[in-house]
């Protein structure tokens, strides 16, 4: 019984640090920390999902192949995260690569009316924005 | 040997670069062949000299051995790391342009490759480059992604639409070499092809000096019928009746044809012009409006000989 | 002795509605022998047109949708399931000693679920057909018409299937061992089942969400992987071979796997370095999802991202050599014999040594960049896949044979079908490296005239391999016309799937079997079954 | 103690020795599947992340539009959601039946308050034309390509949506299972499953939440 009261008063105050970390993190969004509003959004979010793995879904008293599995899954994720950022950088750095960054030059506006997603008309296929001749 | 190996297996060395890569080529061919002998010799001696001799044949327990795991563990990982390196340190020659190297703006559609130089020359299917001279090639698509890929050379890049990637090379073998897409891009990939033309630096001048102007002293039906070969209408358009992508050039000149629109148009002089430099205008009932404006690609001489050549198809 | 899993229960509906793992396996099994088929008349049509450059039996566009069928069908609705789910569905719980696998009706829903895509597959075939190549690149697939929304649909269906076998065989491993089956004593065709399970699962799920941002893009132009508006079509490569490169693995680690179970068979002797192998595969599984960015040497992928995944490449070249000096070095000393299924084993040896060594030339940037996207590639993975993974797939299935359908087949028609499939392989696909190498690109219809004389001998070379698949389709369909006779151990293998009848009885196993021993003891092996069918 | 070995009997499949092994399978089996399940939203996370980068004024721009408030409650609401769900599972495991069927049916009811908030907040986008690809038609934006955070806010929150949906036909088949008495502290595996489930569809929009409606 002693456990089973332990229990179910942890679970509630998971629950606490879990809204109260919500409200901070919507406060949080109010102030500009420049780079670090999104490492702080998505530093509490994991600390967030952390909470709610461990104890929510047992990860903490739980044998570990779950957490194995979960942890694999995870660093999977994160393996092809990481390099696709990084040749997405590296391709960024290229003098070669054209102005796709986003600026006033860019003219993506809306995708072209609602017309079949068959072939791009050609002759006019070239959009407006792309012949930005490198340097 | 190498160079009856190289001479089998390997087009003409284009360029320096060409050398360096089919090194590491020969190289990789040769251990290729000594680990599958190895392989194939093992296997095969082993099969002879164990095989079975009766029903009751015994083995010993042989289960392991931590000297050899170490062994083919740790002398192909030697070997791998040397050929990355060497993989690694002839690429890298690839990725960096010389800064003097001639520019030319290089620009794929389907299915054409047109080139365009610093004096303002366009050329279609044909790109001449001088011998001996660093060319760089700053290459964009206008609607898929295609190949630029000569063989010859040894050189190959994706060309990617709103994204601008590069290549440069060196000439030293003059003559013609093969252009070929390498990235499948639809119907007409396997004829996307171009020939880059060598030149000594005098004929390369002359060449650019008169604009690329091809068929000067060629009556214009002959003209006609050499521009429907290298400008990459071929492609689309036969003259045999069979139909293409786009309708066939046979026996069309002179008589009504329907658009899409439901209304009809006569094949003349106007509707020909048009059809080239603004091919949208009037689509012809049942093809699809894909084909690309060659504005500003075709000297008026070159669409008057285009012209006759379509009228010459009866 | 007449009960088995075949006969009992008895009726149509009872196979429709089975729960059990060895029923699975065999619908499995006729399904992607049917896929093959179907992929094989694609790739004869393929090699017909080639015989000449120019137009022969097909225009372009047909031909551009018949190779695309034939990549996407024996790639989605062949290799992938053809070891796992049928011939692993099959033994796996067999040699582990379980009655079935952890789910059995989630291996029924993988089932139907495979059904299910291959029909769609079928549908988008039909309703104007594919001519994307089975790589879907974006912008051509995004843009192109015919029913790519379907295809793509279908094998993010046929995906599914895929995951559950892949959870089936991990929770099946980890739960259902046999009383004193450890892990080091499992066979290694379970290790590579493992691994093979760990990369279904994990890499699966991102080609299922890349397939759906395709429909996306087609249905709403969403516009991640649309250069025009602002998307990135080499992400698209990356989302793409994310999942595909680590595929190639869940393609050949089956492979490996059954090579490993029949040479010791065959060679009458413990397997060689038997943890070297184990981990191996998990080496290999590992790895494979650091190594996708090869495909995309030329693609415009940053120089920085080729050079980390170049590396990393020529690292999975060094589980995989491991295997193959393992299981060359187990023969030495045995007792050689050569039946069907070994002569396979050997045919993937020496074709597989192959594909392995011209993956070399692949992994180095320098001769990548001459080679990518030529018939060099396109033979290097024919010999990794056809000459690896499916001589595998046929050393496993004369192997099996008599223990999932209780006949033995002709002995000597097998070995005549080897043979005309070692050499109808090699002659269609050895003289593609050199075509490559001189610079023939892939996926063309029309050609070069210089290629033609390569071009017709490997065209022969096709026909020469059909024959041979014909002759293997008959002589395996003579079997099952005749009455069983096939003993419980018709190879003196040691594998408990070896200690149950042929075929095995409704739940496996009359008592459950106790583990005592190291796997592959062959020392002992009593050779009273050779005589049975000799 | 009889009504735990009952229920023990009646559903131990037959190809398992012990309750436990089939419990730890099946803990397993979800747990891979769970993982299948971060892949899948794991590549739309991918995608997102890069986009961003290409366009992040475009992308900071458009998720003006997205309702902080609504966003917040629904986090709120899914957060609570998850707890109800643990202790259900909790609940089922010291043998109070009732309480997991009142645990359950809360559960549901937060499921619905967050499905018909967000049904309202795809009513306002899609009022003001902010629709995803081609069919955007928001006027007077001030930056161009602002269409790609609504094609990524909609799949994304409509992927998770469907997850929703069928995250609560599970719930209710579990909760029939509930009130016929199935569950006790020697099976209640089907709860667990479920709780983990729903923890999951809990934690995707965790990320979610702060990605798409707090960029800075």
């Amino acid at each position: 019984m002693d456990a089973h009261a332990t229990a179910a008063s942890s679970y509630a105050k998971v629950l606490g640090a879990l809204l109260a970390l919500t409200v901070i993190t919507v406060l949080a969004a109010g102030f500009s920390f420049g780079s670090w509003n999104v490492i702080i959004a998505l530093g509490i979010a994991s600390i967030k999902a952390s909470l709610v793995a461990l104890f929510f879904m047992h990860l903490r008293h739980d044998k570990p192949m779950s957490a194995v599995i979960f942890v694999t899954g995870a660093a999977v994720l994160g393996v092809f995260l990481m390099i696709c950022t990084l040749d997405s950088n590296a391709r960024g750095d290229d003098p070669v690569r054209p102005a796709t960054r986003d600026s006033g030059a860019l003219a993506i506006s809306v995708p072209s009316s609602p017309s079949t997603p068959g072939t791009p008309a050609p002759g006019q296929s070239r959009l407006p924005g792309t012949p930005t001749k490198p340097r | 040997m190498n160079a009856w190996i190289r001479s089998v297996l390997m087009p003409v060395q284009g360029t320096a670069y060409a050398g360096r890569v089919d090194h590491l080529y020969l190289f990789l061919i040769y251990l290729s062949a000594f680990f599958f002998l190895l392989v194939a010799g093992l296997t095969g001696y082993f099969v002879i000299r164990y095989r079975r001799r009766g029903p009751a044949e015994r083995t010993p327990n042989i289960t392991h051995h931590h000297g050899l795991e170490i062994a083919w563990t740790l002398i192909p990982l030697a070997i791998v790391m040397y050929v990355f390196f060497w993989g690694f340190h002839s690429y890298a020659d690839l990725t960096v342009s010389p800064a003097d190297a001639l520019e030319i703006q290089v620009t794929a559609k389907k299915w054409l490759w047109q080139f365009e130089y610093p004096n303002g020359v366009r050329t279609i299917n044909e790109l001449h480059v001088p011998l001996g001279k660093p060319v760089k090639l700053v290459m964009t698509s206008e609607d898929v992604i295609h190949g630029f890929f000569v063989p010859t050379f040894r050189i190959k890049q994706d060309v990617v639409p709103n994204t601008y990637t590069q290549l440069w090379f060196q000439a030293t073998v003059p003559g013609m070499h093969q252009l070929e897409c390498t990235q499948y891009c639809g119907q007409g990939h396997s004829t996307m092809l171009a020939k880059i033309f060598v030149d000594d630096e005098k004929k390369y001048a002359d060449w650019l000096a008169t604009g690329g102007d091809l068929g000067k002293n060629m009556p214009l039906a002959q003209f006609g019928a050499m521009l429907y070969d290298i400008r990459g209408c071929k492609t689309c358009h036969s003259v045999d009746g069979v139909r293409g992508q786009g309708p066939s050039f046979k026996g069309i000149w002179g008589h009504p044809v329907k658009l899409s629109d439901g209304k009809s148009v006569m094949v003349d002089e106007n509707y020909v012009r048009e059809s080239i430099l603004f091919p949208q205008a009037k689509i012809v009932a049942g093809f699809e409006p894909i084909m690309p404006t060659f504005q500003g690609l075709l000297r008026e001489r070159e669409i008057q000989a285009l012209m006759e050549f379509v009228k010459a198809q009866k | 002795m007449t009960d088995n899993y075949l006969s009992s229960p008895r009726g149509f509906k009872s196979w429709l509605t089975t729960v059990d793992h060895k029923r699975i396996g065999v619908m499995y099994l006729a399904s992607i022998l049917f896929a093959f088929l179907l992929g094989g008349i694609f790739a004869i049509l393929i090699r017909i047109e080639l015989l000449k450059p120019g137009h022969n039996i097909m225009s372009a566009d047909t031909y551009n949708r018949v190779f695309t069928l034939h990549g996407a069908i024996m790639i989605f609705l062949f290799i992938i399931p053809s070891i796992p789910a049928a011939l692993g569905n099959f033994v796996l719980p067999l040699m582990l000693g379980a009655k079935d696998v952890a789910f059995p009706r989630l291996n029924l829903a993988s089932y139907y679920i495979y059904v299910a895509g291959a029909l769609l597959a079928i549908s988008a075939m039909v309703a104007g057909g594919v001519d994307t190549g089975w790589t879907f690149y974006t912008p051509y697939s995004t843009t192109t018409n015919g029913s790519v929304g379907l295809m793509t649909f279908a094998a993010f269906v046929l995906g599914f299937s895929s995951i559950f076998t892949g959870i089936n065989f991990i929770a099946t491993v980890h739960k259902l061992r046999a009383p004193g089956m450890g892990w080091f004593r499992m066979p290694l065709f379970v290790w590579g089942m493992y691994a093979t399970a760990i990369i279904q699962v994990l890499a699966t799920p991102v080609l299922g969400i890349t397939l759906l941002l395709i429909i996306m893009e087609r249905v709403f132009s969403v516009g991640i992987f649309n250069p025009q508006l602002g998307g990135d079509p080499i992400l698209f490569q990356h989302f793409f071979w994310f999942y595909s490169h680590p595929a190639v693995y869940i393609m050949i680690l089956p492979g490996m796997a059954i090579i490993s179970e029949v040479i010791p068979c065959f060679s009458r002797k413990t397997i060689f370095g038997y943890k070297a192998i184990a981990y191996s595969s998990i080496a290999i599984a590992g790895v494979s999802f650091l190594v996708w960015g090869h495909h995309m040497f030329v693609s415009g992928q940053s120089s920085l991202a080729n050079v980390i995944f170049s590396f990393l490449t020529f690292l999975v070249a060094i589980p995989s050599g491991v295997k193959v000096f393992n299981w060359i070095a187990t023969m030495y000393k045995g007792s050689i014999s050569l039946e069907a299924p070994m002569l396979y084993a050997i045919s993937f040896l020496l074709l597989f040594a192959i594909g392995g060594l011209t993956g070399l030339f692949l992994g180095a940037l320098a001769t990548d960049v001459h080679l990518h996207d030529t018939y060099f590639v396109v033979a290097h993975f024919h010999f990794v896949m056809m000459g690896g993974t499916v001589m595998a797939f046929l050393a496993g299935l004369h192997f099996w044979w008599p223990k999932m359908f209780g006949r033995m087949y002709s002995e000597k028609w097998a070995r005549v079908s080897a043979a005309l499939i070692f050499i109808g392989f090699n002659v269609t696909f050895l003289s593609q490296f050199v075509l490559g190498s001189r610079g023939m690109p892939r996926r063309y219809y029309n050609y070069l005239d210089q290629f033609q004389p390569l071009h017709v001998f490997s065209t022969v070379g096709s026909w020469v391999l059909a024959l041979g698949f014909l002759i293997m389709a008959g002589y395996l369909w003579a079997s099952l016309r005749k009455p069983m006779d096939a003993p419980a151990n018709p190879w003196g293998a040691v594998g408990l799937e070896w200690q149950t009848s042929s075929p095995p009885p409704e739940h496996n196993f009359e008592t459950v079997p106790t583990v005592t021993g190291p796997p592959y003891d062959y020392s002992p092996v009593e050779p009273e079954p050779a005589e049975v069918h000799a | 103690m009889s009504a735990a070995a009952t229920s023990q009997g009646e559903f131990l499949q037959h190809h398992f020795t012990t309750p436990e092994q089939q419990a730890d399978a099946g803990k397993i089996g979800m747990w891979l599947f769970l993982v299948t399940e971060i892949l899948l939203f794991g590549g739309l996370f991918v995608g997102f992340a890069i986009m961003q980068s290409l366009h992040p004024r475009a992308f900071l721009e458009a998720h003006h539009h997205l309702d902080r408030m609504l966003g917040f409650i629904n986090t709120v609401v899914l957060l609570t959601s998850s707890y109800t769900m643990v202790m259900a599972v909790h609940s089922a495991r010291t043998d109070r039946r009732k309480r997991v069927i009142v645990y359950l049916l809360l559960t549901l009811i937060c499921a619905g308050i967050f499905l018909g908030i967000k049904c309202v907040e795809y009513s306002h986008k899609f009022h003001e034309g902010l629709l995803p690809g081609r069919f955007y038609s928001h006027k007077g934006d001030t930056v161009p390509g602002q269409f790609m955070f609504f094609s990524f806010y909609f799949m994304m929150t409509g992927l998770h949506g469907i997850h929703i949906l069928g995250g609560m036909a599970i719930i209710a088949w579990v909760l029939r299972r509930a009130a016929r008495g199935d569950f006790s502290h020697s099976y209640y595996t089907p709860v667990d499953l479920v709780g983990l489930y729903w923890h999951l569809v809990d934690l995707i929009w965790i990320y979610l939440f702060p990605l798409l409606y707090l960029i800075q």
